[in-house]
């Protein structure tokens, strides 16, 4: 897959490569290696809240930024198609995709695994196979992963949750704080790659790094079936979204939240582009048909289908819950709405007995 | 070139794009006197009617601006005359709100304005429209500072 | 903050949200506000009676439609479009030679080639014929393999049934048992009359190794399948094709979901059996 | 703007400098305990809307039904939200009010959006809330603000009110709820001046390029909008409409800019500076900017105040032939 959509670039191959320890002072320097190859070297900006290019100086790795990586693999909106039609009226197609590599230094491990979560419905064992446009944005993605410290983590962090500290996602770097520097650990060819150009301190010992600090976890052991046999609580989901302001910041920062739309922009009579972009789930267009009937009209049905596909549906399709407890969400939400609160709310309620679950979601 | 569409960045222009909208019960018949009578007009200034200034969404004024004015000239009926009696009335209160809120994104005064001509004033109009774009080409083509 | 380039055909080839181009042949007028669109492609696809389509105007957008034509019709694929929203709007103004975007097929058809040796009875409302049309002709192209088969189809007012020409021949053919009804009265209408749940009760057919296959307005799906329950239909011999709003037709931009399903790629046609299976959000 | 308050029988009447009254209508209103005040309004209408203390202990929105959640209700400086937003799906209902969320509902009623006997105002004298990033970016997310006497404890140490005040309430004058049927709590004095939203560049050049990255930063999540209290067209809202096509679904510093000009448009006259779309931004977008704007410009050009008189009509809706005199070409 690789090789036939980005011919060239090093692969997401996993490797066993040796540690190797980073001065402190040396951090700017390989920022500069970074920058210097080939495409766009990202570093995290909380003034803007997100990724932007590296203009030079240390860049800010306390704490993360207010949306994800997740833009890097799929941007906000994309133009996927241009169309032209000629004098006669016919139209001529141009598919397009970016081509760009970017190296992205700062993400965090929960990025990391959130864009795991997205390669699932983007990549090659989706629904329809590996997506274009995804695809080749993530094979030419280099992503450089800062493992956190006691002081990154904060409130909200949530991320002992969904797996152990170790979990490095799609991290092809991942460059730990330590005294005196970092230590860098490469995981990917793309990583090894990336690595190669840092200005290490070869003699150097290179200190066991510590596990990466984590946020507390919350139980969610079964709560799969559980969410499936309250799906028909009204009350329970009325009760947890009734500050929800049907807003789409939850979705927007969200790691793993990969809903997108489509739409045409004409430039002018004869020409245009059409063009995806990110959509949430929680707004009350999202689902509407022409008709005007909307299976998830209420706020209570929008947000039961957002916590059930997070902690039921993917994990049934994927094997794999569609959150990483990054917390961004609950410090996103104007509404004081915390995700937590709802899946213990399910926790809350009774297993389903064996035959109970399914007595209650009979049509 | 802040706050002007991307797809319009990519355009280079040297002279200013300006757009008049014109209400067509007056300044636009007045734009049309101003031509019969052979009154001095600029030639760049582009044209578009509307049944009254009331109808002015100022979301028109400001997408035409997204897209790319340099300067945008509003017309209609003098207070009192409105062909539908009160559309210029509102007009009014929406047009002089808006010159307000422009300058605090950056678009400097005088790049919008709105005034009054009637059907019978060519020679008001070829003075306001000249005195407008020459006050857009002294501005000159919108850019980041 | 990127370029973009064109892609590679392999890669183009792999780009499901890329359509074809294809020209409009026809627009038949069916019913009030309803046209069907007959397109030709470069690339004719293959397809099943049942699957979906995205046909869209570039400048405008796409939308998901049924396939109304049935798969041994070569030469062009059909849809048929209610006029609701803007993309339909447009679609009703396309006229012969137009150029038009199509992804089709999309999700799963009906499993007719299960149903042989079956008697067949169909409930169809309104313009919940369009994904039915395909079927009954793909089984009357194939009629000796099926047993009895019985249509009822009805619409709210005489101008809301589609496909005039297909119903002369319905009405008149014996391989099929064709059922035209009417909500309530309506002048100039001398056939029958009653909502399709209530008539096909009165038509009682035999559950007996037999599939019900019912599609309309939600509201009449609604009430059309505990009718056929209550014939002696199991959820296994009741299957529907559902309505969703669809953006990308290919199961990655979300909103179809029931469930872990997604109605683009896992349906839109389901069985009851399957649909009991997943949480009641329709 | 400086203030005076003089107090009358049992009201208060705050006025500004030029001796006008920028807030009365409470004069029939018993003043009352909190407790009481809820008690009041769950009696009355079943659901009273406030604030709870979450997960954090902070307050968030909540809706009591019951007395003991009745009894879990609270105002302390982390009462940040605007509970007038909620108040349009809960109708007929209690809510506690800040002073400028009561304001919110004055609009809502001028507007025959809001039925004042559909509603039980328990109107609060505020002595102002938190401005809550700050405290995030003081203290850490999750960091806990409450009231004990006089003092703001951060985590249960003595904080630096001025320093956590929110700005929004740096620029506002009003203690006394505009609008209520109980009042709760004493009166408190409002600062001298009114302060203004600052950090707006003054050359043009450096306007454009301060916006430009400011929209640069919006995701289109429309929270501003989910968040106002006036914008009560938001599932059907011209943003996400094709027809007409104000703006494309590209999440560029121009059509972000139009998402916000729509928005203006649309508040124009209307809007309370209740601050919620600025507090709301995920992004920290300076729309108190845009908020001020619009105030400055009602008050400068039609010498109004949204939200003060059920009884007012919005400066958009109406036109004064003789004052409405701009000097024009």
């Amino acid at each position: 897959m690789a090789d036939q959509v980005s011919a060239g670039v090093p692969h997401n191959t996993p490797v066993e490569a040796e540690l190797t320890f980073l001065a402190a002072d040396k951090l700017v320097a390989w920022l500069a290696a970074l920058a210097a190859r080939e495409g766009d070297l990202l570093v995290p900006d909380r003034q803007a809240g997100t990724f932007v290019p590296w203009t030079g100086g240390e860049p800010d790795l306390a704490k993360m930024t207010a949306t994800s990586a997740k833009g890097i693999v799929l941007p906000q909106h994309e133009t996927f198609l241009s169309y032209a039609y000629d004098d006669d009226g016919k139209v001529a197609v141009t598919p397009r995709v970016a081509d760009t590599p970017t190296t992205v230094f700062g993400i965090r491990l929960c990025d990391a695994r959130g864009i795991r979560c997205i390669d699932q419905t983007f990549g090659e064992n989706g629904p329809s196979g590996a997506d274009p446009n995804y695809t080749v944005r993530r094979n030419l993605a280099t992503f450089v992963a800062v493992a956190c410290t006691p002081a990154d983590v904060d409130a909200a962090c949530f991320c002992a949750t969904f797996g152990p500290a170790d979990d490095f996602g799609v991290a092809d770097v991942v460059v730990h704080p330590v005294d005196g520097g970092y230590v860098v650990r490469p995981l990917t060819e793309k990583g090894l790659a990336a690595a190669a150009v840092a200005p290490v301190d070869t003699g150097a010992t290179v200190p066991e790094p510590p596990l990466p600090s984590q946020g507390t976890a919350i139980d969610i052991e079964g709560i799969e079936q559980k969410l499936l046999a309250h799906f028909d609580d009204d009350e329970l989901w009325s009760d947890v979204t009734e500050h929800c302001l049907s807003c789409g910041a939850c979705s927007f920062v969200c790691p793993t939240c990969y809903c997108f739309s489509i739409a045409d922009e004409a430039r002018g009579s004869e020409c245009g582009d059409r063009l995806r972009s990110w959509d949430s789930c929680g707004f009350a267009c999202y689902s509407k048909e022409a008709s005007g009937h909307n299976p998830r009209g209420r706020n209570a049905q929008r947000f039961r289908n957002r916590v059930n596909h997070k902690f039921a549906y993917y994990p049934e399709l994927y094997n794999l819950e569609s959150c990483v407890g990054c917390g961004r969400c609950v410090r996103a939400c104007p509404a004081a709405v915390d995700i937590r609160d709802m899946v213990e709310a399910v926790m809350r309620r009774p297993a389903p007995t064996k035959d109970g679950a399914k007595a209650e979601v009979t049509a | 070139m802040p706050l002007i569409a991307e797809h319009k960045k990519t355009h280079t222009k040297e002279k200013p794009t300006i757009v008049a909208f014109l209400c067509n019960w007056c300044s636009y018949a007045g734009a049309d006197m101003a031509g019969t009578s052979r009154f001095k007009q600029p030639a760049d200034l582009r044209i578009i009617r509307v049944p009254c200034s009331g109808r002015l969404d100022w979301l028109l004024i400001a997408k035409t601006f997204k897209e790319g004015a340099d300067g945008v000239l509003v017309s209609g009926c003098h207070p009192g005359d409105c062909h539908y009696t009160e559309g210029n009335f509102h007009a009014r209160r929406k047009l002089e709100a808006l010159k307000r809120y422009l300058p605090l994104f950056g678009i400097e005064e005088g790049r919008f304005e709105y005034t009054w001509v009637s059907a019978s004033e060519g020679k008001r109009w070829s003075e306001v429209v000249s005195g407008f774009t020459e006050q857009i080409h002294e501005l000159g083509v919108r850019k980041a500072g | 903050m990127t370029d973009t380039v064109t892609m590679t055909p392999g890669q183009a080839a792999r780009a499901k949200l890329i359509p074809q181009v294809g020209t409009v042949s026809e627009v038949v007028p069916e019913a009030l506000d309803i046209v069907s669109v007959r397109v030709q492609l470069p690339e004719m696809p293959d397809f099943e009676p049942g699957q979906v389509g995205q046909l869209g105007i570039f400048g405008v957008g796409e939308a998901t439609f049924v396939i109304s034509s049935p798969p041994h019709e070569r030469g062009y694929v059909q849809f048929t479009v209610a006029r609701v929203g803007e993309v339909t709007r447009a679609i009703h103004d396309l006229t012969p030679g137009d150029s038009v975007g199509v992804r089709a097929p999309l999700g799963k058809g009906f499993p007719y080639r299960d149903w042989y040796g079956k008697d067949i009875v169909i409930a169809a409302g309104g313009i919940g014929m369009a994904p039915l049309r395909p079927l009954l002709l793909t089984l009357l192209e194939e009629r000796d393999k099926f047993g009895a088969l019985k249509l009822i189809y009805g619409a709210r007012e005489p101008e809301l049934l589609s496909y005039g020409a297909d119903r002369a021949v319905w009405a008149t053919l014996d391989g099929v048992d064709y059922v035209e009804t009417i909500d309530r009265e309506y002048p100039g209408w001398t056939g029958r009359l009653g909502m399709v749940p209530p008539v096909l009760e009165e038509e009682a057919p035999s559950a007996v190794n037999a599939i019900g296959i019912t599609c309309g307005p939600p509201i009449m799906i609604k009430y059309t399948l505990p009718v056929f329950e209550k014939l002696g239909f199991k959820p296994e011999q009741v299957v529907t094709t559902l309505e969703r709003r669809m953006k990308c037709g290919i199961g990655i931009c979300g909103r179809c979901n029931i469930g872990h399903k997604y109605v683009c790629v896992d349906g839109p046609v389901f069985t009851l059996a399957e649909l009991n299976e997943l949480p009641d959000e329709l | 703007m400086s203030a005076e308050i003089t107090e009358s029988q049992g009201t208060t009447a705050v006025k500004d400098s030029g001796g006008a009254t920028v807030a009365v209508a409470v004069a029939d209103a018993p003043v009352m305990e909190f407790a009481e005040a809820v008690a009041l309004g769950l009696e009355k209408f079943g659901v009273v809307l406030g604030w709870a203390p979450g997960r954090d202990g902070n307050l968030a929105p909540a809706f009591a039904r019951s007395a003991e959640q009745a009894s879990a209700l609270a105002f302390g400086p982390s009462a940040v939200f605007n509970p007038a937003r909620y108040v349009r799906d809960h109708t007929p209902c209690a809510v506690v009010a800040k002073p400028c969320d009561t304001r919110s509902l004055v609009q809502m009623m001028s507007e025959n959006m809001l039925d004042r006997d559909e509603v039980f105002v328990i109107g609060l004298r505020c002595p102002g809330v938190a401005d809550m990033k700050k405290v995030v970016e003081r203290y850490g997310w999750g960091a806990r603000v409450e009231q004990v006497g006089p003092d703001w404890l951060v985590n249960g140490d003595k904080a630096d009110k001025a320093d956590l005040l929110d700005a929004r309430c740096r620029a506002c004058l009003r203690r006394e709820p505009v609008i209520a049927d109980v009042v709760v709590g004493e009166p408190v004095t409002p600062p001298a001046e009114a302060e203004r939203f600052t950090g707006l560049p003054e050359s043009m050049a450096e306007r454009g390029a301060f916006w430009e990255a400011e929209f640069g930063k919006c995701i289109r999540c429309y929270a501003c909008r989910n968040a106002c209290p006036l914008c009560y067209c938001q599932d059907v809202c011209v943003a996400q409409a094709r027809q007409p096509h104000w703006l494309t679904d590209e999440a560029t510093p121009a059509e972000n800019w139009m998402w916000q000009m729509i928005r203006m448009a649309h508040l124009a006259g209307r809007c309370t500076q209740c601050g919620e779309c600025n507090r709301a931004c995920p992004v920290d977008i300076r729309l108190d900017l845009l908020t001020q704007e619009l105030g400055d410009t009602a008050r400068e050009l039609f010498d109004y105040e949204a939200g003060l008189d059920p009884g007012q009509k919005a400066p958009f809706v109406t036109y004064d032939k003789e004052r409405d005199e701009w000097p024009i070409r």
